[in-house]
């Protein structure tokens, strides 16, 4: 999400921050609740990013991160998988019982076979 | 049982009013239910399937057909209560029209309206083709077809919730209530109707109160595949594919968000009915801010208008669900009874 | 397209706000008057000399500190006091109706009042500090209008008097115009707004009347991106242009033939990106890919009752209206646009877009 | 440090904006799903406003000394939506005084251009009676104004005479303000404050210059702290947003 262009007239342009949802990409999502089907379950209660301790120590949000795969918006998803540490605390506070550790790994298992157009 | 042959007028004939006036013929009173409408049955009449368990409305309309069949209830049509008021024990009650009843009690059962969708104009409602409300849906349920203003199959449909609810820009600072698993009902119908219609709720918190009502929520998940975003819909516009553009905050991405719809369902919230405004303007009951009535106290007088042998039941004092208004007419029954009984 | 058109009149229905038929007190823009000037004289002319209305302008009036208000560096105690000296010199006048000729000043001056309504105390600090600090008193105007709202208040006795219509000549069919509000016209209180703020009228009662067809865009509401602090420093400048990007595309599909444009800041934005983004990306809009050209109510106006668009102002817009004088049949000879006081022409600027 | 023993939430009460722009949020996002900046910047009104209502003094000093207030363009578009009857862009309006106030702006690239506007916008109100003057806008230093511009600026007296309008005259379009005109204006700015916060501004811009070790002059704009915070561009106004009540509640600031 950084500055895309510069140019004569002294500014740059930023690129748009908006959730474009008819031009984001959703195969990250198929894959992700065909792997782990408990991830339809998340109502986004927050109680995972709660106990999560690389959320202590880096700006990690497996709350926000389910947005994300949700909305199809890959580039921030990719840094987001890469924070977790895979402890699987969350698994123990969910009120919905998802899966959240296997929800992390298929996203990043995702984000490997998308960028290996294996999707 | 000199009492039992007291004459109870109910003001309104939807589900409160047919609840409260059947069971007391029942009981033995005589009854006179004013109905504005042609029929009674209120908004019961316009609803295709009811939540949480999505039973046909139709049963539950049979049902109180058969409760308020009884000769000791008479039900006039097409008549309003304009005026309650004390008259020498009992009350005097003026109908539209000019005719006057003579009752030992009455029970208001104005009930409520349904917001008019036009006020939010930023959701161009009866601007934008495709935009329509959670009532305008059940009909479209009813006729047992979803489809554009063109007919075309929709393969996207916004469920916007809270439209007129929770909203000082339209004086309606309160919650409605039923419009949370109302949009959960009817997305899960949509689905079941058009399995490849995606669709998405827009809320900014589910209101899940009611028995069953947050299990519904998990299956419209779990089974159903529909969609939830975090954010009050900011507004609607139309492209040049006649598709619906809205804007949104995904508060949970902390992002702004915009899509495209085919059809914007509008959950519309509860208001005061007109009538039942008129009524209490006219017979002095108190209003509350959010214009429902005010009964004495609402923990343990909430049936109670303040007015001699006048009490209130159902959605004229506050948003409710079907089977919390069921209950508080027969709260009011009881409270009626109670008067009677002590006179 | 599809759409209602019942429904945005029930809205219009609702929004009509009281615009007093004559003796105008006139304030200016700064950014109207240093790039568009005619569009100011033009006003005063079509009111003056068209339609015999009492406009009165105080040469002593100033800014109304807006922009330096929006950028922060003016407090909100400091622009209502000098928008109070404007109301003094308009008592001292005797007029009781202003003129806003600047939307940023008609959102300021309609915040001001709203400000004094709800918080009489403001109102009484406002007279003291402007009675301390030149001595002048004021009275409370009875109405303040944009001077969008006056042009559409006589609209209709612009189309009776109209020898050009916004039609294509060629082909009889209206011309698809875009309409640009500008935010602070009615989106902070759509009471003070001809329409309201989802579905304003001002503009669109002016296009209809003189024989155009509005197109409405997903993106109409949008800002133009101008943002104060987002123009005005160098380094920001990439939200102005963005935000003004996004309304382009989204109104490119309909091919517009004119944006007609309510707000200072909004007219030039629209105009002067156009030139930026096809130095970009080169990327030209409208509907044979020559720009759109965007004109102020009062030169659209000015074409319309058969003004010279050379006099309004036309050509100082970097997206020239030459292929739209045409469609319109309005005969105007392009090399008559830079002319110096004497008559003689000047060099002319290149790389116009149309130019 | 004197300064942690004020209550800034009181000093923003005090701006009326501030009472009318805030009673209590829902966190609902209206703001923000029709927010210019919202989906420029990594900027998000709601989130700016539920940080000030936490009323937290420690969350509104970070904002005050943040990037993120200075991202709003002040369109307005949110008031005409809020469901709570808030307007985010003026408790923006309200937050940006006292940081100015504090002399707290000049902690950020964003916050610092604050003084380029006061050496433009502001010194044009008190030395010509107009925020913008066609004779400032230089199109060496405006390029985007494209060509017409540079056309109309090089040949301004023919130009505006053809427009109807003289140059510094008598009246109409950019007429000369007399200067006992000029003089109601200043003393208005000295009565009602702005003058003061003109000064605020230049005092804590000059201390930042001197901190930054860049040339700084009383006045004009050529020098290099003036060319500095106008071009500047660090490039972070995407990123993730700055956690305020994160970094409060960690380092105990």
């Amino acid at each position: 999400m950084r500055v895309t262009q510069s140019n004569k007239f002294g500014f740059t342009i930023n690129r748009s921050r908006l959730i474009d949802y008819d031009s984001s990409d959703r195969k990250v999502r198929e894959y992700v609740t065909l792997r782990e089907p408990s991830f339809r379950l998340c109502f986004a209660c927050g109680g995972c990013t709660a106990t999560c301790t690389a959320g202590q120590h880096t700006s990690f949000n497996l709350r926000r991160m389910n947005t994300f795969i949700r909305r199809g918006e890959i580039e921030p998803l990719r840094e987001e998988v890469k924070r977790c540490m895979l402890c699987g605390k969350c698994l123990l506070v969910c009120p919905r019982g998802v899966n959240t550790r296997n929800v992390v790994a298929a996203a990043a298992e995702a984000i490997v076979k998308l960028e290996r157009n294996e999707l | 049982m000199k009492t039992m042959s007291a004459h109870i007028v109910v003001a309104g004939g939807g589900v409160a009013g047919m609840e409260a006036a059947g069971t007391l013929a029942g009981m033995g009173y005589r009854v006179t239910m004013i109905e504005k409408d042609d029929a009674p049955g209120g908004h019961l009449l316009q609803w295709h399937a009811l939540f949480p368990d999505r039973r046909p409305a139709d049963e539950v309309i049979s049902h109180f057909r058969k409760h308020t069949e009884h000769p000791n209830l008479r039900i006039i049509t097409g008549t309003t209560v304009e005026k309650v008021r004390n008259h020498g024990s009992g009350v005097l009650v003026s109908l539209s029209g000019g005719a006057e009843e003579q009752a030992d009690a009455v029970i208001v059962a104005t009930g409520f309206e349904l917001f008019d969708a036009h006020r939010k104009e930023e959701y161009g409602y009866g601007i934008y083709d495709n935009v329509i409300t959670s009532a305008d849906l059940e009909a479209m349920f009813n006729r047992g077809l979803v489809a554009k203003a063109d007919g075309s199959v929709p393969s996207r449909i916004g469920l916007v919730h809270c439209v007129g609810s929770r909203d000082e820009k339209v004086n309606n600072n309160h919650c409605s209530k039923v419009c949370c698993v109302t949009a959960v009902k009817q997305a899960i119908e949509i689905r079941k109707m058009l399995p490849s219609c995606e669709v998405f709720c827009f809320y900014m918190d589910m209101r899940m109160y009611g028995p069953y009502y947050e299990e519904l929520y998990r299956e419209s998940q779990e089974y159903h595949n529909v969609n939830f975003i975090r954010g009050k819909v900011s507004e609607a516009s139309v492209n040049i594919n006649n598709r619906l553009v809205i804007k949104v905050e995904d508060t949970l991405a902390g992002r702004p968000l915009k899509m495209e719809l085919d059809i914007i369902v509008l959950m519309v919230g509860m208001e005061m009915a007109g009538a039942g405004m008129r009524l209490a303007e006219a017979s002095g009951m108190k209003r509350g801010i959010n214009r429902f009535l005010e009964s004495t106290d609402h923990h343990y007088g909430n049936n109670l208008s303040g007015l001699r042998g006048v009490f209130y039941a159902g959605t004229c004092t506050a948003p409710m669900n079907i089977t919390d208004t069921i209950s508080h007419a027969r709260a009011a029954v009881t409270e009626t009874v109670k008067y009677l009984n002590s006179r | 397209m599809y759409m209602k058109p019942e429904g945005k009149k029930r809205i219009w229905a609702e929004y009509q706000k009281e615009i007093p038929d004559d003796h105008f007190f006139y304030v200016r823009s700064c950014i109207r008057q240093t790039f568009f000037a005619g569009s100011e004289q033009y006003f005063l002319k079509i009111l003056r000399d068209d339609l015999g209305k009492d406009v009165y302008e105080d040469p002593r009036h100033t800014t109304c500190t807006g922009i330096g208000y929006h950028g922060d560096v003016v407090p909100f105690e400091t622009i209502q006091a000098v928008v109070a000296r404007h109301f003094a010199l308009a008592t001292e006048a005797g007029y009781k109706h202003i003129a806003i000729s600047c939307v940023t000043s008609f959102g300021i001056y309609s915040e001001i009042l709203e400000t004094w309504k709800h918080f009489p105390e403001t109102l009484e600090r406002t007279r003291e500090n402007l009675y301390k600090a030149t001595g002048r008193t004021f009275d409370v105007p009875e109405t303040i209008s944009h001077t969008s709202d006056i042009i559409y208040k006589f609209r209709d006795q612009i189309a009776r008097k109209a020898k050009y219509h916004l039609i294509d000549i060629s082909t009889g069919e209206p011309l698809k115009v875009v309409e640009h509000i500008g935010c602070h016209y009615s989106k902070m209180f759509p009471k003070y707004g001809v329409g309201g703020a989802e579905f304003p009228h001002v503009l669109v009662g002016m296009v209809e009347a003189w024989g155009g067809d509005i197109i409405d865009y997903p993106e109409r509401r949008h800002c133009c991106g101008f943002g104060f602090r987002q123009y005005l420093v160098q380094a920001n400048r990439g939200y102005s242009l963005f935000a003004t990007r996004k309304k382009f595309e989204s109104m490119q599909p309909y091919r517009p033939d004119m944006i007609i444009a309510n707000c200072p800041g909004c007219t030039m934005f629209m105009d002067r990106w156009q030139y930026t983004i096809r130095e970009i990306d080169g990327i030209t809009y409208g509907a044979d890919g020559q720009g759109i050209p965007v004109l102020t109510y009062e030169e659209v106006a000015g074409l319309v009752l058969g003004y010279n668009p050379w006099e309004l102002g036309l050509q100082y817009h970097n997206v020239q209206s030459l292929p739209l004088l045409r469609k319109m049949g309005i005969k105007a000879d392009p090399s008559e646009r830079f002319l110096a006081k004497d008559g003689s022409r000047l060099p002319e600027p290149e790389n116009l877009i149309n130019g | 440090m004197p300064e942690l023993m004020e209550d800034l939430y009181s000093r923003l009460l005090q701006d009326v904006r501030f009472e009318e722009g805030l009673k209590a949020c829902m966190n609902c996002g209206i703001c923000t799903g029709i927010c210019p900046a919202a989906e420029y910047y990594n900027y998000d009104p709601r989130r700016i406003v539920d940080l000030v209502q936490t009323r937290n003094n420690d969350i509104i000093r970070e904002l005050l000394k943040s990037e993120t207030i200075w991202y709003c363009g002040q369109c307005m578009s949110c008031k005409t939506r809020c469901p709570r009857g808030n307007t985010p862009g003026m408790v923006i309006m309200a937050l940006r005084k006292l940081s100015q106030e504090l002399g707290y702006f000049t902690a950020s690239e964003k916050g610092r251009q604050q003084f380029a506007l006061k050496r433009t916008v502001g010194d044009n109100v008190l030395k010509y009676g107009y925020c913008i003057v066609s004779y400032d806008v230089d199109p060496k230093v405006h390029p985007e104004q494209g060509p017409v511009w540079e056309h109309y600026y090089n040949h301004m007296d023919d130009s505006l005479a053809r427009l109807g309008g003289e140059l510094n005259g008598r009246e109409g379009p950019t007429r000369l303000i007399p200067d006992d005109v000029l003089d109601e204006l200043k003393n208005i700015f000295k009565v009602t404050g702005g003058q003061a916060l003109f000064d605020a501004i230049e005092e804590a811009s000059e201390k930042k210059a001197e901190e930054m070790g860049m040339e700084f002059k009383k006045e004009g704009r050529d020098f290099e702290y003036y060319r500095h915070v106008v071009s500047a561009d660090n490039s972070c106004h995407q990123n993730e947003p700055e956690d305020v009540r994160k970094d409060v509640y960690e380092t105990g600031r």
